[in-house]
């Protein structure tokens, strides 16, 4: 299947990410998600962008927030919202919300 | 004539937000969505309990007695009772020390005939998979 | 174009889930698709007429309506959630509907894309 | 005998911390103490008249009349809150005061405990 | 100090009551707080239980949930909404709510 | 003739949830709280900053550009020019890799002559135990 994942927060949802499997998986961060992609903790990138799949973070969430879209992980995409009605329309069959 | 297949995949604990319990009122009303439809349409809903969703069918919760709520213990039952597919998930029941004889397995009480399957989470996958939407809480 | 059904179970003000589901609804009604907006639980807050604009706190009312306004949105609320909050008939803003849950299940029948968010 | 004062900001019906803080108030005033309640945020939802009764959510408006019935409780809403949600002075349920923010934080200067309910 | 932490979540707050010390500390689990005392992960109770601290969990909660006494971790002691009301006046001078 | 000391923790992410935003603006009404007591009493409230609440204080927030509202880093600003008392919590802007020029850390363009304070937890720890009240959010 191909399913985009939304994830909204930040300090839960990853154990139900790490399991999910699709032939194409997209997450894209939104609300408190967007610190996936611009917190480090330690150093370090968040571990969940190790997983195979397509990473993109809304940008009125993260400015929302402080950050610019130079500040995220190199892994991840910045999408505004026009941009995800297109990728959930064209690009995913299914949608969550995490 | 169609069926559309809805997959609700319950994944939060039960009662401190509404997220679980509208879930399982909502699937549950799937028994009536026909007034909406053409004849011959339908839609089907499954649930599946993953990761902490699982307390959400524990037997025994006394939210009725405490808070004067009806429990998703309850919520549960009823699902089994009007004979939508119940997905358990076999892998965080064995990571939580939870089994059989401490969950709502069936509605037998109430006179349902269903009961609710343990399964490996590979199954739960393929749920997903043959369902046209996925409503995760 | 295609259709899209949000169901939304947060809170109105302070929950910025909610605010994400109204933008996303008028993104996608934007591009010419059409919406159906489900409010259960704490979402019914949107589902109450007469909400005044503080700067510190999400107004939606206004995009709601200019959505409505083009035809292919439709937002309604699960009356019962409604009831249980003190919001009758009367309270409904114009152009809303009230129904039960079913109604949201029907919606998912035709629905190109379903967005269900539970959380709070 | 001594006075709690508990701030509330959280959501009324599926979110159980609101029921945690009516339940705590109560269990206080049958102690004989008093106990100075605040709704912010989306905990005004408490403060909107004509709450229903349904199975599956708490109803608490009874439970707050029997307390303001003894005279040693006492429940405050955010007035901005209240209207930001849609919620006027005529919503207001019977005994329940409509105030600014400050009146929490003077409710605090007296209180020997404070509980500040502050996630939702 | 003495200060009485009221712990309503199981998935967040553990890194806050972690640096928390008081000459007398009592953490009263509440709410989805309750699975502290009542879940095990692999087999392993909660390792919030390691704390130096008195653990209390709210009756009404825990059997909300479809928990008995009997399931607590023994350190955890029992408690109904009138024994809170005199914990919190009694046996502590300041509350929190995580 | 008394002062009641507050102190407000901000432990929570900003904007998902209303908590941290309802804490600022409860901490800057302790400013006109005086019309509800006696003459020369106080209530004096300060904010300290812990764990991921020290995201609430990032400059450059837009979300009054794309969501009409006033930003955490506009009441934390506030904060500053009423001179209330603002710890951040050093070994949390270390793990998070952030620093001063990150932050809020004054009001200097709106005429507050008051800075936050870049603290170790101890001293955090200390404002706690010297706070009649605590209001964690």
């Amino acid at each position: 299947m191909k399913l985009a994942v939304l994830m909204s927060d930040y300090r839960t949802g990853s154990d139900i990410v790490d399991r999910l499997s699709a032939e194409k998986l997209g997450i894209i961060l939104v609300g408190n998600g967007v610190y996936h992609a611009a917190a480090k903790e330690g150093g370090k990138a968040c571990p969940i962008l190790e997983k195979k799949a397509d990473f993109y973070a809304l940008t009125e969430d993260f400015e929302s927030r402080g950050f610019t879209a130079d500040k995220l992980d190199s892994r991840v995409k910045a999408v505004n919202y026009g941009d995800l009605v297109d990728l959930i329309f064209n690009d995913y069959e299914k949608v969550i919300w995490l | 004539m169609a069926t559309k297949k809805l997959a609700f995949v319950v994944r939060s604990l039960p009662y401190k937000t509404e997220a679980s319990r509208l879930a399982l009122t909502h699937a549950i009303s799937s028994q009536t969505v026909e007034i909406y439809l053409n004849d011959g349409d339908l839609v089907e809903a499954s649930i599946s309990y993953v990761g902490d969703g699982v307390f959400n069918i524990l037997k025994n919760q006394q939210a009725g007695k405490h808070y004067g709520i009806t429990t998703n213990e309850g919520h549960a039952k009823n699902t089994l009772l009007l004979d939508l597919k119940v997905l358990i998930c076999k892998e965080d029941l064995d990571k939580f020390g939870l089994t059989e004889e401490n969950l709502v397995m069936d509605a037998e009480d109430l006179g349902g005939d269903m009961r609710a399957n343990i399964v490996s989470y590979n199954e739960i996958q393929k749920e997903m998979e043959t369902a046209d939407h996925l409503l995760f809480c | 174009m295609g259709k899209l059904t949000i169901g939304t179970f947060s809170s109105l003000v302070g929950s910025m889930s909610l605010d994400f589901a109204v933008k996303l609804s008028e993104a996608a009604v934007k591009k010419g698709h059409k919406v159906d907006f489900w409010m259960s639980g704490n979402a019914t807050m949107l589902a109450k007429k007469g909400q005044k604009a503080f700067k510190d706190y999400s107004f939606l009312s206004k995009t709601l309506q200019e959505m409505l306004a083009t035809g292919n949105f439709n937002i309604t609320a699960c009356e019962a959630c409604a009831e249980a909050r003190g919001y009758h008939k009367e309270d409904c803003p114009d152009g809303f509907q009230r129904k039960s849950m079913d109604w949201y299940l029907a919606s998912t029948f035709e629905a190109d894309r379903v967005l269900h968010i539970g959380g709070d």
